[in-house]
């Protein structure tokens, strides 16, 4: 589905991404794990077309995108969800999915007719039904929890059927209980969609209790790559990661 | 027509609206309640519609006006040219109407390509840069645009369809039909998924870029509507006065319409016009009593903005909204228990 | 539109040179300061002082009432700034800073308001008529005859102080313990009145500053430019497309821009004297949309 | 009515809404004004003045109701009109012509005002024009200077009459003034320097105009055209001096000429060529200029000694005593309008129907302190006011500021007006 290959991309004199060849295959569920500032963002950027890379070819079956704006690989099929939930804070959480549905719908440039199109009313059901977001459709999205804001960042993300689906930190921020629900919550949309789906994610019980396949990247290089097993005994990753206190540090 | 049954309800509202209007005017034996309301649909179009950039998309435009003075000035200069009016006849005034909206239109798409790109601050100077530029084209070109005196010697208004525009019941109709029928496409484009996506603009740009939103466009067909219905206002205005002056393009004519969105609410709809109405009357009434106004209106400015902090109308909505949240919150509360 | 010949017989002249160079020069002076307020104040406070003219204005009528009660124009002068500054920091105490990290409509319509406010209330001090300081003594002196060309020497006086002020502004900001202060509040308050520093008057401080900059231009502007109210109107547009053209927040921006400004108006009103404003609304607009944060100005390209 | 709901909130009884009703109606009186508009029918006579009393004009809109108050002052001590006393109804318009023309509609609708005297400057007053044209009432213009507001007959009016200067008339006793200057001196080669707008274009226009016909050799070599409220003039200053014309034209008003004048004096410009002002005559202006210097040519505005009879002494002595503004060009034409509206009401025996004050005003004389031989009259064919005094003075430096008054001959004016009317297609 999405295959990267030998891309490239630095900041001045500092390598962010190293020349990355990663390959993401179609209905996959992939971690992508590594210290602070070991580039996963800027991985996340690149594909989404945050980013231009310098070098190096980024593969939505087959197709390059790389350098393609945002909007065009949106529109290709690459939803995201972002470390810092990307909300419209004024907008009911109805009305915010609603506004991405007709977006995916291509109605949003549509002006003569009342907003939503039935269609568009009843996609958004589904997936409130999806999300489990009954209880606060109908309240604004700057008023709802720090959890649900997440939630509904993914949401804005699925209401696009993306292909390939990456959320950055969907955990982040939350307490230990509520981020075993997010990931349960996260798994479960996955296994009901048809989707690849790629997470940032810095705890690691979570990561090898759900991820398929965990890529550890390392000032801004793959260092492993493999299932949970692999890597919870890859000296380099054990070396990178209890060298330092970040995981004990992410964990908290 | 599905259009029509959809809107149903805001086109009734607004049909009555239209009734009332027209009620007031003819049933008064008295001109002021048709001037005042004259001169509020021209205040009312050009703050209604810069709101749809302001309240709307976030997009603080400083240069509005130009687009409002462009409407008045291209509707005054066809109808003085006797070539316009003799080659048209009865159908003039109709045709400048549409002319002045697509004339301005079709400007607004060349100065909105260039400013949309830009956001906040560097937005707002640079709508200020292009209306002063507008404003000055208009002082030195004498020849056309009469230069300080504006269009002179009044504006001939052919009668069409048995409209006789020179008559103040069919000018007020007219006007107000216009001001209605304006009102009522702003409320259609806001109410759609367009003016949807305008919020989400104005509530995060770059979420909505990431949801497949073409936000440049979206802001430039923004722009431009806005542009065009602004000039409806500016052809009330000409109507009214008969004539076309140079200060509607001076940038104080924006500043004053920021102001009407600000005092009646730039969240609600019908918040400008409430702002509109709520200024003149303001200013009208200060006038009999003192000489001062600026300093009465420049300290119920400061009160509005330094004390409710917010729009007549937006407080309002704000205080419902929180009440009917915290409403939902407490059933959703009781729901989980 | 453009009159070729009449601009290569000037350039051909040094007499004409001198003229047009240092009327440029003059003109641009006058605004930078006005300017260098504007662009001080945006560039630590992020708030945009809608009503910086209104301090030039009353920069001007303080100096007026300061000479014609001791005569004494240098001290007209400090009057004129210090008082614009006082306004200023009262300004901000009171009304600025209740909207500082507001939307930028707040801050222009409490602009607008005390724009109004000011310009009614200097009517009733100092009535609707027209004043004038007319040139103190010290400087009615013949113009001096440099290549050809005509320089008053009052002119002279008022481009060195508008230099040396400029000078001290970067300074202050720079190298001073007050500027290294501000900065630092103004990056993160909240860290900076942790260690015990009272922000507040420092923001209100440097507000001031800015406020006095625009008096010390009325004052400068007062001998040769009549008062009204309202006059303030005019050199705020102006110092607002200097503001933009140098980039906001930059004082040697501000600087560049407003000789370039200075320089079209004189050599554009030999040139194209019916596109003289054209060109500068012109000016303003190309750097907007080729380089929207201005000629020096700093931060991410939008 | 006791059955109050158990339910209703407290405080929402019956007192607080008729105390809130009372609110609304009185906000709605104050707002709507019906009832100074009852109140107007009988009693006082009414005049309503739009003017600009904000903003860099203001001194002339205050001096402009400065005077019209002084006037009906002295009216109202002789015992009114017909018994009937006369009020000033002020608005100000803030220079938009939008808003004069809704304060002009204002004033008749709710003041019940039955004269407007349209005290606004050029660009408002062809507003004003448009509303009484249109609402049918009698109008006499006050302050604009543009000759086509009565010149040109599509912006005539049967019931709208101008108690001002006109452009075409200066224009005519300037150069004839000019030209005689320039024979005497030699002045050949002529710079302008005038304020980039319709008044001031055409105003030069028709000034050079005048000089090239009265003295065929003279030729423009330059003209730079400052913005209207430019605050700085040294680049016009320095155009001046590389151009070194033999003389320079300037029809810069108010306060910009005070700053050009002051700014200019700092090159001594004064010294280099001979300049003539049309504008220059005001007392605000004449006085706020620091550096006045001596022998420019100043166009007549108001001045005590223009005409210098008694009766015009008086009146400045009379208006200096109940003024505390200084007499501009404005207020002697808001006089002189005011003193109109008394004669035709006279003749009207009070009634101030439209078309009976258009009957009595047209052609009408009066005896005034400003007139040629002590009267004015406004003219029948175009409804414009002649005979009163056009040409120019010379300044000095101290008191009373300018000196050797040079009037033009009524009749000179009146051929060389019916010419240009001629040529621009009035006639």
């Amino acid at each position: 589905m999405l295959r990267l290959e030998n891309v490239v991309k630095s900041f001045g004199g500092v390598v962010a991404t190293n020349d990355v060849s990663l390959n993401f295959p179609t209905g996959s569920l992939s971690a992508v794990i590594g210290p602070n500032g070991a580039g996963k963002t800027t991985l996340f950027n690149l594909i989404t077309g945050h980013l231009v890379p310098d070098s190096g070819k980024i593969l939505l079956q087959e197709e390059d995108i790389a350098g393609k704006a945002p909007v065009d690989i949106v529109r290709k099929g690459v939803g995201r969800a972002f470390q810092i939930a990307s909300i419209f804070p004024s907008m009911t959480v109805e009305q915010s999915l609603m506004c991405a549905v007709a977006s995916h719908f291509r109605t949003s440039e549509a002006m003569l007719s009342v907003f939503p199109p039935p269609d568009v009313r009843q996609r958004t059901e589904e997936l409130i039904e999806l999300l489990g977001m009954g209880a606060v459709a109908r309240l604004l999205s700057a008023n709802i929890s720090h959890g649900d804001q997440k939630l509904l960042d993914i949401g804005l993300a699925l209401a696009l059927e993306p292909k390939v689906l990456m959320l950055d930190e969907p955990t982040a921020g939350m307490g230990p209980e509520e981020r075993w629900q997010m990931i349960g919550t996260v798994r479960r949309l996955w296994e009901q969609g048809d989707m690849t789906l790629i997470f940032i994610e810095h705890d690691m019980d979570i990561v090898f209790e759900v991820a398929q396949e965990i890529t550890v990247l390392s000032y801004g290089a793959v260092l492993a790559k493999g299932t949970a097993d692999e890597i919870r005994n890859h000296p380099e990753v054990v070396e990178a990661y209890l060298g330092t206190d970040t995981h004990a540090e992410a964990s908290q | 027509m599905s259009l029509f049954i959809e809107f149903r309800r805001d086109l009734l509202i607004a049909l009555v609206g239209l009734v009332v209007l027209i009620a007031i005017g003819l049933g008064i034996d008295h001109a002021w309640p048709r001037d005042f309301l004259t001169s509020i649909f021209a205040a009312a179009l050009l703050a209604m519609s810069l709101n749809m950039l302001i309240g709307y998309t976030g997009l603080v435009s400083f240069g509005h006006a130009a687009f409002f003075a462009l409407g008045g000035y291209i509707f005054g200069l066809l109808l003085q040219s006797p070539a316009f009016t003799g080659a048209l006849g009865a159908g003039s005034v109709p045709v400048a109407l549409v002319a002045a909206v697509i004339g301005t239109g079709v400007y607004s798409v060349v100065i909105g390509a260039i400013c949309v790109r830009l956001t906040e601050i560097y937005f707002a100077f640079l709508t200020l840069a292009f209306q002063m530029f507008l404003y000055s084209v208009i002082l030195s070109w004498v020849d056309l645009t009469g230069g300080d005196q504006g269009l002179m010697g009044g504006i001939p208004r052919p009668v069409f369809l048995g409209i006789d525009l020179a008559d103040q019941y069919h000018r007020y109709v007219f006007c107000a039909v216009l001001f209605v029928a304006c009102v009522m496409i702003m409320r259609i484009m806001t109410e759609s998924p367009f003016g949807y996506t305008l919020r989400m603009i104005r509530d995060n740009a770059t979420r909505a870029a990431f949801l497949g939103v073409n936000v440049t466009r979206v802001k430039l067909i923004c722009f431009v509507v806005s542009s065009s219905i602004a000039s409806v206002g500016g052809v009330i205005l000409t109507l009214f006065t008969s004539g076309a002056y140079p200060e509607w393009a001076f940038w104080a004519q924006s500043g004053e319409a920021i102001f009407m969105i600000m005092l009646g609410g730039l969240n609600v709809f019908l918040g400008p016009v409430l702002g509109a109405v709520v200024l003149r009357i303001l200013n009208d009434v200060v006038q009999m009593y003192t000489s001062h106004t600026e300093i009465v209106i420049g300290v119920v400015i400061m009160f509005v903005v330094l004390g409710l902090r917010r729009g007549i109308l937006d407080f309002v909505k704000d205080w419902w909204v929180e009440k009917q949240q915290a409403r939902l919150a407490a059933e959703n509360r009781n729901g989980q228990e | 539109m453009f009159d070729f010949d009449a601009l290569a017989a000037c350039m051909s002249t040094s007499a004409c040179l001198v003229n047009q160079a240092t009327s440029g020069l003059i003109i641009g002076m006058l605004l930078f300061l006005v300017a260098s307020g504007v662009t001080l104040i945006f560039g630590v406070l992020h708030v945009i002082n809608f009503a910086h003219g209104s301090f030039y204005m009353v920069g001007a009528y303080f100096a007026y009432t300061a000479y014609v009660v001791t005569g004494n124009y240098f001290l007209a002068a400090l009057v004129g700034a210090v008082g614009a500054g006082i306004c200023g920091i009262l300004f901000e105490r009171l009304i600025i800073s209740r909207v500082y990290g507001q939307n930028l409509l707040m801050q222009l319509l409490v602009c607008y308001a005390f724009i109004l406010i000011v310009d009614d209330l200097v009517k009733i001090i100092w009535g609707a008529e027209y004043l004038a300081m007319g040139i103190p003594a010290e400087f009615r002196l013949p113009p001096f005859r440099i290549a050809g060309g005509y320089v008053p020497p009052f002119y002279l006086f008022l481009v060195a102080v508008a230099v040396c002020i400029g000078v001290g502004s970067v300074l202050l900001v720079t190298k001073t313990r007050f500027g290294k202060i501000v900065r630092a509040a103004a990056l993160n308050a909240p860290m900076v009145s942790a260690l015990g520093i009272r922000v507040n008057i420092y923001f209100a401080l440097l507000f001031g500053y800015g406020c006095a900059l625009a008096g010390v231009a009325g004052a400068l502007a007062a001998p040769v430019r009549s008062l009204t109210p309202g006059m303030g109107l005019g050199i705020l547009v102006e110092s607002f497309i200097v503001t933009v053209i140098g980039g906001m927040g930059s004082i040697p921006g501000a600087f560049l821009a407003a000789i370039i400004l200075g320089l079209t108006r004189s050599i554009g009103s030999v040139g194209f004297p019916l596109f003289v404003d054209g060109a500068m609304f012109m000016i303003m607009a190309l750097v907007l949309i080729f380089r929207p944060t201005g000629l020096m100005g700093q931060g991410e390209p939008r | 009515m006791k059955k109050t709901s158990p339910r209703s909130r407290p405080g929402m009884d019956r007192r607080t809404v008729l105390k809130g009703a009372a609110a609304v109606a009185a906000v709605g009186t104050a707002v709507t004004g019906f009832p100074a508009y009852l109140k107007a029918a009988g009693k006082p006579i009414k005049i309503g003045m739009p003017t600009i009393l904000s903003g860099r004009v203001a001194i002339l809109g205050e001096s402009s109701v400065a005077s019209a108050k002084n006037e009906i002052r002295k009216i109202n001590e002789a015992g009114g009109i017909e018994g009937r006393m006369l009020e000033l109804v002020t608005r100000d318009s803030r220079a938009k012509p939008d808003e004069a023309a809704r304060m002009t509609r204002d004033l008749v609708n709710n003041e019940g005002c039955d004269i407007i005297i349209d005290a606004e400057a050029s660009g408002a007053s062809f507003a004003v024009n448009e509303v009484v044209r249109d609402m049918k009432q009698f109008c006499i213009h006050t302050n604009s200077e543009t000759s086509s507001l009565t010149a040109d007959p599509k912006n005539q009016v049967e019931w709208v009459f101008r108690s001002c200067r006109q452009g075409i008339h200066d224009a005519v006793g300037g150069g004839l003034v000019a030209a005689k200057v320039a024979k005497a001196k030699g002045l050949k080669r002529w710079a302008t320097v005038s304020p980039d707008y319709a008044y001031g274009r055409a105003n030069t226009a028709e000034f050079m105009e005048y000089v090239k016909l009265f003295a065929p050799e003279t030729e423009v070599i330059t003209e730079t055209w400052p913005k209207l409220f430019q605050p700085d003039y040294t680049e016009n200053v320095t155009a001046l001096l590389n151009a070194q014309p033999d003389a320079v034209y300037s029809c810069l008003w108010g306060g910009d000429l005070v700053a050009f004048f002051d700014q200019a004096s700092l090159y001594g410009l004064f010294d280099q060529f001979t300049a003539f002002a049309v504008n220059l005559g005001d007392y605000p202006v004449l006085t706020a200029i620091k550096s006045r210097p001596a022998g420019v040519y100043s166009g007549s505005r108001y001045h005590k000694d223009v005409p210098n009879t008694p009766e015009n002494e008086a009146w400045y002595d009379n208006f200096m005593a109940n003024s505390n503004v200084l007499p501009t060009n404005w207020a002697w034409q808001n006089a002189a309008a005011i003193n109109f509206v008394a004669e035709a009401l006279k003749k009207t025996g009070g009634d101030t129907d439209t078309m009976k004050m258009a009957e009595a005003t047209s052609g009408l004389t009066i005896n005034s302190p400003f007139g040629v031989d002590g009267t004015l009259t406004i003219r029948e064919e175009d409804h414009t006011l002649v005979n009163y005094m056009v040409g120019y003075s010379k300044t000095i430096v101290d008191e009373p500021y300018v000196v050797d008054f040079d009037r033009t001959a009524w009749s000179e004016i009146y051929t060389h007006e019916a010419e240009w009317k001629k040529r621009n297609g009035y006639m």
